[in-house]
């Protein structure tokens, strides 16, 4: 072996590499160890871990993936957002332009089909947890965090729908919220919402029951636009955030992946 | 051509192919030893093998190719939002295979007494880096491929503006709802919109509470977890993935049901008048009208529904479930008993539905109470 | 020794990582290009270079055209001259330049300080201008100087139009670029740096006004056609291929001055389309064939917009698309086919089963005859053929085939169509009132009568023809279809109805159109005789089934059952006997059939449209036509023309009880005819896109004009320079109907009123008449608004001229008048003209009466440019010259040489003059009474002068 | 130092024998070193390549391909609308810009100071531009004359369009300092 260094050798050298991450190019264990360790992103994972757990074929990397199309949809989400104006006017309008002359307008389907993806890599990825039984003890709480991220996953998706403000997002959406209209005893026309009435009045009526406050309005109409659009872009990935903070975290204080033992 | 057509347009009609799915299921699946005799028998373990896999996807590739080529069929599977359904039963089926086949091979071998594949000596551990995060990389590349080949390959559609007026035919829900969508056949809004959903996400969120058995954590196996895996393979594959495909592919103008080969007529009409049990039995049994007092009324159903929820339960503990009563004690048994006859209400219901065309067992529109 | 940690070949997994990141930005790439390559970027290219080439072309012509023009070589030649002249003195100016350079410099330093020191400042500024002055020079220096820019100055100033294209190529040809501007053209529109300067951009057009209906918002429209259809609105690319054609109707539409200018109306305003679309798809092109959807599909992967409510219009389809903002006018000048298909949609009256609100109040809504005293006209036998097969009897009569009007009809529905024609009949015969006929006086001579109807203008509104023309119609020929076709009436009805209906039409049907002609006993008889001696005997002859009571029962039933149950009705059907079975089904069929939507039936008085209100039809989702079990392709249009071609066709294969099935009845229209109606029913859509209400001035127009299309008076009149195709019955112009040009500047609104409701003898020697319409005060008085609105007289019209008798240019005019021999061709009062009755003109008597002054004037100066083709010459008006000559006052008299030759006061007191004519104003009578002496011999050609004379006269007086 | 120096080698060893112990031997070790590098060298490229064009394109998503202001040129009637000696200010509002005649042809001044970018008004009878804001002074010629405007206000395009009107294109502009006024485009003779 001669010292001559190869360009990667030099630069992992260099100052600058070094003050970036701390162990140079990490081809030690130790320095293996720690661009894991330094790394404010890798160290979601410890350091090491049993061999099973970096086979594909035991976790199919779906929570990875699952992550990853969160992330690719902010960003796809954050470029059309300045494109896309929720409001009766433009809404549908600005969707035509999109896909006529909007630079990169197909940031429209990454976000839609990324969407679509997530939500069967979500299910994926649940189905996997439960035929490796890693829900069983330590894990039963961080399975509940994971069925709540599954359930803001649809919600998510589910605002998303009504954004291009065509027949398709109005009526997926008018389905959905009469849904809501029948919740019991705060829809409208759900059982037991006559029972919270006093006298002729009733309380819950059109104008003031679980529909209504899911849609701003009786009806699908420019509020619940505007409504979906700061859930879909604020208030749920607000939640799902933090949802998964706890989740990743607790992976790792459950214990790492689970395993047989 | 035509016969081929014409015969999965039937195999396809809802009652036929639940049906089908239903009762085939616990031989895929089996929850216990007859029926695992029957599974080995019947060789159906073969599809959790290598040549089931290849079998079985080129079976369902050539179906959506030759399919692909009838003009209707087409129409439905390449609608754009309708394309990852068609990647979920791949997908689905790939997955189940994969964690199937370890699960078989890992039974084998514990049945030997050795242990699970899974295992490794506990000393001797891999780095995440190089091995974990590279992986992790390139498949988070390789996804990012996919989407941008879906994305280039296929446009986000876009109908007409919003109109208030103009009801579409048929509406949907997303995708991934047309599961509930579905179940409001069977159910009042109130039930398939609100209480079931409610119940699978506390349903799900309970399971680990529920699963008492240790055995199985942390790696692939079938055997001793026969069960808990079936009861939750039926809820997913049955009662949600494929009421999902049922509610995408087959659910036409005014819900009507078409198969994948049929054309899509508005004017098709389907006998949907069902009758509530009150109505069946005053009037055809007694063949007096229906009473004025509403509890009157609905005494039949009441009795029918509470005596569902009451008189299984202890019922099962007695019998088929008296391990898991013994393993979870009164409470815990109640909650799992109660979920469980939950999801299985909905195929009852829809076969009181398909059989005597009943419509609600308890039916008090004046409150929007039916169930 | 360390324990090795790992899982996998990193080397394999490093190939992994190189393939897929390799993979990844091959996609990216295709991402790129995918959203960089638009298809309207090669359109582009290649307009620009068409442009190029065109311009090309155009500057080379210019070139060769101005060196030509003689000014232009002058100019060059003098250029030349003195540019040399200016250069042989190069040297002196060169060192006055320097001079003058050094003053400047000072100049312009104490221009610098002229803030501090302003005094200073005019001082330098007078030393300056002091210097220059001095500086300046021999003084024919400056002069070559100012020769050389004049003849610059004219050179540029003819070269001007070179410049322009020269410019424009340096802009776009890559061939006469500067270099620095080709690099710049290489890079412009590259990926990623393209939004700095591109040269290819699309290109909007942005129209407030007009909007794209969202439902629950309205957006402004936005067109983006432009950035493909580059030559839309640029003369010089007629035949260049599509999308770089031009317009082909530039002074109508787009250009800036034509009164659809493209700023403000853009392309989808007219075309509909998807006007945002920037592809060939997603723009909603609509084939105008199916040949061309197959040449699209293949050429540009077409397939229609699904989801894009409003596609464009078909080529042919393309005017339904005027009506959504000309709705309430009745003709749309420019859309020929639209008009058609409008007229044709009225002929039919489509709007008596179908409501559309444009007709409302506008038009007639029972179009068919009154059939009230039905018995008094005709017999049952002619009536049973007639509602059978129409068209048996007369070829293109607008009355629809109800029966067999579908070829997969059975022996029972033909038998059940005969018994229904039975009942019809029988009902309405029943019901006829009785209508008391007045005996005719004496009995009619058919050739007299021949010769009246060619004369009197009948066939203004009316044909006679035996054949059916296979020619397609035009407006001129629906316009003589405003009455129906008269061939056949012998077989129809009797003399004497038909003395009696053309005597007082009003009398028998109280809403018909047909006007009164004021005849006499005698020319109603002869008309009456002539029209009846046109027979169908081979109509006649057709067999008429007997009535069937077995059927006729049935039918009944089939009624009864729809709104009672099956005993009750079994129980009606019972006590019922054959008579009033018979009229039992006539109404219900009646009713069934929507026979009320044409004709006025008694027990019929207020009944509804029975179809769909056709509002809106355009706009109709296909889902909500009912294709039955055709194998019509699924689109609207296949529709609506299967419709009006075929109406019943979606019955085909479908079991329904007989009175459950289509019953639009069979028009049987043409390929042609069904197009335009078919575009009609376009342009009927939900998108109104008159946003402002019409200008007052432009709804009384309008208002008239409907007056006018429904009453025909285009039949005999040329009004808005269109109609009056009556003129080619007469021999000479002057003898057909007046055309209506200037009518509003013409005459007096309170005569014309007068005139409407009596009308009088205007033209002593024309023999067709205008008719007495009875449309009361109001109607008339809108149609005088609107004469007065079209020719712009929007004031009200005071009739307060007085000729100033005894001025000099009233005695001046009477001269003239005397001088032109007026009294040749008119009348005064009663005092007949001196020349043959051929040349008879209006009573002058009238003129104060019934003519505007300020018209009159005109008319004198120039009657030809007014009435083209009219004999009135314009009067002698003697020149100054002539008015100076030695023996003027002789000649002319002294009143006219003190004008002097002033024209205008001339004729104004010719007209003066005119106005003070005494007389009698209404003499129809006498001049009626003139003809029936002498007869109009003259309006025959020669040859025919003695086609019958006064013997016949005599002895027809005789006989009564 | 040299200790530093030694480790990196040591290191290198170590992870040799890594490498080889997953099965490769020695001799196969170079050919292994070099395609290492060479395909790591070629992925790592390659995504940093694709990375970059992302983010390139990202920065073009900010400048839009259509603009929903009004146009950057438009036609303003025939010439003979303008009179001669007037300052036209009809336009100001909507496309700003002064349509100005004098005896020998029509130009149009752009409404924008050249100071800081407000907008002059039209003082007929002192005739001149005076801006509200800091009060520079243009002359009818678009020069200015007082206030502290640095350089005269900009003049439009102005060419006679095919069909007979004068159409301005305000984005292309001449600036008296340079000298382009004299630019045939920058004046309609009529």
């Amino acid at each position: 072996m001669s010292d001559k260094k190869n360009i990667f050798e030099r630069f992992g050298e260099s100052q600058v590499w070094k003050s970036i991450f701390r162990s140079g190019v990490p081809r030690t264990r130790r320095q293996r160890m720690m661009s894991v360790l330094n790394s404010v992103f890798l160290h979601l994972h410890p350091v090491r871990l049993p061999r099973h757990a970096v086979k594909l074929k035991f976790t199919w990397c779906m929570g990875g993936l699952t992550f990853f199309l969160f992330l690719v949809l902010t960003i796809s989400g954050i470029l059309l957002m300045f494109y896309y104006r929720p409001t009766a006017e433009y809404a549908y309008t600005d969707m035509i332009d999109l896909g006529e002359q909007v630079p990169l307008g197909i940031m429209r389907e990454i976000h839609r089909w990324g969407a679509h993806a997530m939500v069967i890599t979500t299910w994926l990825h649940m189905f996997r947890v439960f035929m490796t039984g890693s829900y069983k003890p330590p894990r039963e709480f961080n399975w509940s965090i994971g069925v709540l991220l599954l359930v803001l996953t649809l919600l998510l998706s589910f605002t998303g729908y009504l954004l291009p403000w065509d027949q398709l997002a109005m009526w997926a959406i008018t389905v959905g919220g009469n849904m809501a209209r029948a919740t019991p005893f705060v829809g409208h026309e759900g059982p037991g919402a006559a029972l919270l009435s006093i006298g002729d009045i009733n309380f819950i009526n059109m104008g003031a029951d679980a529909k209504f406050a899911l849609l701003g309005g009786r009806f699908v109409g420019e509020a619940a636009l505007l409504r979906f659009y700061v859930l879909h872009c604020i208030g749920l990935p607000f939640v799902v955030m933090i949802l998964m903070a706890v989740h990743f975290w607790r992976v790792r204080k459950d214990g790492g992946i689970s395993g047989p033992t | 051509m035509e016969p081929f057509k014409n015969f999965i347009d039937v195999l396809t009609q809802p009652t036929l192919m639940l049906t089908l799915a239903m009762f085939t299921f616990p031989f895929f699946f089996p929850m216990n030893d007859w029926f695992d005799k029957w599974n080995r028998r019947l060789r159906l373990n073969l599809l959790w093998t290598k040549a089931g896999l290849i079998a079985v996807i080129i079976g369902l590739t050539l179906f959506f190719v030759v399919g692909v080529q009838d003009a209707e069929f087409r129409l439905i599977m390449l609608k754009p939002d309708n394309v990852p359904i068609v990647g979920l039963i791949f997908l689905v089926y790939f997955f189940m295979w994969v964690s199937m086949k370890q699960a078989s091979d890992n039974d084998k071998l514990l049945s030997t007494g050795e242990k699970p594949n899974e295992y490794h000596d506990p000393d001797e551990k891999v780095l995440v880096w190089p091995d974990l995060v590279y992986v992790e990389f390139i498949s988070l590349i390789l996804c990012m491929c996919l989407l941008l080949v879906w994305s280039i390959g296929l446009d986000a559609p876009l109908e007409e503006p919003a109109n208030p007026a103009a009801t579409p035919n048929p509406s949907k829900a997303p995708w991934y709802f047309l599961g509930l969508q579905e179940m409001l056949v069977y159910f009042d809004p109130w039930l398939a919109g609100v209480v079931f959903p409610t119940i699978i996400i506390f349903g799900l969120m309970a399971i680990p509470y529920l699963d008492k058995n240790p055995e199985g954590s942390g790696y692939y196996q079938f055997k001793n977890r026969r069960l808990a895996i079936s009861i939750y393979m039926f809820g997913w594959i049955i009662l949600w993935v494929l009421l999902i495909i049922i509610g995408t592919f087959l659910r036409g103008p005014n819900w009507n049901f078409f198969g994948p080969f049929e054309y899509w007529d508005i004017h098709k009409l389907e006998p949907l008048t069902n009758i509530n049990l009150s109505e069946i039995i005053y009037i055809k049994l007694f063949n007096t009208g229906l009473p004025s007092n509403i509890l009157v009324r609905e005494i039949f159903g009441f009795i029918v529904v509470f005596g569902y929820f009451l008189v299984f339960p202890p019922l099962l503990a007695k019998t088929v479930l008296k391990r898991i009563y013994l393993q979870l004690g009164n409470f815990g048994y109640g909650v799992f008993v109660f979920l469980l006859l939950c999801m299985l209400s909905l195929p009852i219901k829809m076969y009181l539905r398909w059989i005597f065309n009943l419509k609600y067992l308890i039916a008090i529109p004046e409150y929007f109470f039916n169930i | 020794m360390e324990r090795q940690e790992r899982h996998y070949n990193i080397l394999s997994l490093n190939k992994l990582f190189g393939i897929s990141s390799i993979f990844f930005l091959v996609l990216l790439i295709w991402t790129f290009a995918d959203d960089y390559d638009r298809t309207w970027k090669d359109y582009q290219r290649e307009f620009r270079r068409m442009d190029t080439e065109l311009t090309a072309e155009l500057r080379t012509a210019e070139q060769a055209r101005v060196a030509e023009t003689a000014d232009y070589k002058e100019a060059s030649d003098k250029l030349a001259k003195a540019t040399a002249a200016l250069e042989s003195q190069a040297e002196d100016l060169k060192v006055l330049e320097e001079q003058r350079k050094k003053i400047d410099a000072e100049y312009y330093k104490v221009q610098q300080e002229q803030a501090f020191a302003k005094s200073l400042y005019d001082v330098a500024k007078y030393e300056y201008e002091a210097a220059v002055s001095h500086y300046d020079g021999p003084a024919e220096k400056q002069k070559r100087e100012m020769e050389v820019d004049e003849a610059k100055k004219t050179v540029s100033a003819l070269e001007r139009q070179i410049e322009v294209y020269s410019r424009k190529l340096t802009t776009i040809d890559i061939g006469s670029m500067t270099i620095g501007n080709r690099m710049a053209n290489a890079v412009r529109d590259l990926p990623v740096i393209d939004f700095m300067n591109p040269y290819l951009k699309i290109d909007q057009i942005i129209i407030p006004d007009i909007t794209d209906d969202m439902n629950i918002v309205q957006m402004p429209k936005v067109d983006r056609c432009t950035t493909c259809h580059l030559g839309i609105d640029k003369p010089g690319f007629e035949d260049a291929p599509q999308p770089y054609t031009t317009h082909p109707n530039l002074d109508l539409f787009l250009a800036s001055a034509s009164s659809h200018p493209m700023e403000d109306f853009g392309c989808t305003s007219c075309h509909a389309g998807r006007g945002r679309g920037t592809d060939f798809v997603t723009a909603a092109h609509t084939p105008s064939s199916h040949e061309q959807e197959e040449e699209w599909v293949e050429k540009y992967h077409w397939h229609e917009m699904h989801h894009w409510e409003t596609p464009m219009y078909p080529t042919q389809y393309t005017e339904a698309g005027c009506l959504k903002c000309h709705s309430s006018e009745p003709f749309i000048p420019g859309a020929d086919d639209l008009n058609i298909g409008l007229t044709l949609f009225e002929k039919a009256s489509c709007n008596g089963c179908h409501l559309v609100e444009r007709y409302e109040g506008k038009l007639v809504q029972r179009a068919g005859p009154n059939l009230s005293h039905l018995a008094s006209k005709t017999t049952r036998e002619w009536a049973y053929r007639w509602i059978d097969a129409p068209r048996d009897f007369r070829q293109n009569t607008w009355m629809p085939h109800f029966f067999d009007a579908v070829e997969w009809d059975d022996e029972e529905d033909q038998a059940r169509a005969d018994q229904e024609i039975h009942a019809i009949v029988d009902y309405l015969f029943d019901k006829s009132a009785g209508f008391d006929l007045e005996a005719m006086p004496r009995l009619g001579n058919a050739e007299r009568g021949e010769y009246l109807f060619n004369n009197l203008g009948c066939e203004g509104c009316h044909k006679l023809e035996l054949e059916l023309e296979q020619t397609p119609y035009t407006l001129a020929s629906l316009r003589q279809e405003h009455g129906p076709n008269l061939t056949g009436l012998g077989s129809k009805t009797t003399q004497e109805w038909l003395f009696n209906w053309l005597k007082d039409p009003k009398k028998y049907h109280p809403e018909t159109r047909m006007p009164d002609l004021r005849l006499s006993d005698v020319e109603a008889a002869d008309l009456a005789s002539y029209l009846h001696s046109f027979s169908n005997d081979p109509f006649m002859a057709s067999s008429v089934p007997s009535v069937d009571e077995g059927v006729q029962l049935d039918i009944a039933f089939q009624f009864l059952i729809k709104t009672n149950s099956d005993k009750v009705a079994k129980e009606t059907l019972t006590s019922m006997d054959l008579a009033e079975m018979l009229d039992y089904n006539g109404e219900k069929l009646l009713q069934h059939y929507g026979c009320t939507g044409c004709h006025l039936i008694p027990g019929f008085e207020n009944a509804k449209r029975i179809g769909v209100a056709l509002d809106g039809e355009g706009s109709k989702p296909l889902n909500k036509l009912d294709f039955g079990y055709t194998s019509i392709p699924h689109t609207k249009i296949d529709w609506f023309t299967h419709k009006v071609k075929d109406p019943r066709v979606f019955d085909l294969n479908k079991v329904t009880g007989p009175y459950d099935r289509l019953k639009m009845p069979d028009f049987g229209f043409t390929d042609g005819e069904v197009e335009k109606i078919v575009t009609v029913i376009m342009a009927l859509n939900n998108d109104d896109g008159r946003e402002k209400p019409v200008s007052a001035s432009r709804s009384f127009v309008e208002e008239g004009q409907w007056i006018i299309k429904d009453n025909n008076c285009m039949g005999c009149h040329l009004i808005e320079d269109r109609g009056g195709d009556i003129v080619v019955n007469f021999t000479a112009p002057e003898y057909a109907p007046p055309n209506l040009n200037t009518e509003g500047e013409k005459v007096q609104p309170h005569w014309l009123l007068d005139f409407f409701e009596k009308p009088i003898t205007i033209r002593p020697n024309i023999l067709v008449r205008m008719p007495s319409f009875h449309l009361g005060e109001e109607k008339w008085n809108s149609l005088i608004k609107y004469f007065q609105y079209y020719d712009g007289q929007t004031t009200p019209y005071e009739g307060d001229f007085s000729p100033r008798e005894n001025s000099i240019a009233f005695r001046a005019g009477e001269k003239i008048h005397e001088m032109g021999a007026c009294n040749n061709c008119h009348y005064y009062g009663t005092t007949e003209p001196l020349q043959e009755p051929q040349t008879w003109a209006p009573n002058l008597a009238l003129t104060k009466e019934r003519l505007r002054p300020d018209w009159v004037d005109a008319w004198m100066n120039d009657p030809q440019s007014i009435m083209p083709g009219t004999k009135m010459p314009r009067p002698y008006i003697p020149t100054e010259e002539e008015l100076s000559t030695a023996d003027a006052s002789e000649v002319f008299g002294t009143d006219l040489m003190k004008l002097a030759g002033d024209e205008e006061t001339m004729i104004r007191g010719l007209t003066d003059y005119i106005y003070a004519i005494p007389g009698k104003i209404d003499i129809s009578a006498e001049i009626q009474a003139f003809f029936d002496e002498n007869g109009y011999g003259f309006l025959e050609g020669e040859e025919e002068t003695d086609d019958w004379d006064e013997e016949d006269w005599e002895e027809e007086e005789w006989q009564d | 130092m040299p200790a530093e120096a030694e480790q990196p080698l040591q290191e290198k060893k170590s992870s040799q024998q890594a490498t080889a112990s997953v099965g490769e031997g020695t001799i196969k070790e170079k050919v292994q070193r070099r395609s290492f590098i060479s395909w790591l060298a070629v992925a790592w490229v390659a995504f940093a390549a694709a990375t970059g064009g992302f983010f390139t394109m990202i920065l073009r998503i900010f400048f839009p391909n259509v603009l929903f202001e009004p146009p950057q040129s438009f036609k303003i009637g025939p010439p003979d609308e303008y009179e001669i000696g007037l300052v036209d200010i009809r336009w100001q509002a909507k496309f700003g810009t002064w349509i100005i005649r004098d005896s020998e042809g029509i130009y149009a001044l752009s409404t924008v100071c050249t100071h800081l970018g407000c907008t002059p008004n039209w003082l007929e009878n002192e005739s001149k531009f005076k801006c509200p804001c800091h009060g520079s002074g243009f002359r009818r010629s678009g020069i200015n004359f007082e206030g502290p405007a640095p350089r005269p206000l900009e003049r439009y395009r102005i060419v006679m369009a095919d069909d007979g009107q004068i159409l301005i294109d305000k984005s292309k502009k001449f600036q008296y300092e340079k000298g382009q006024w004299s630019d045939p485009e920058a004046f309609l003779v009529v």
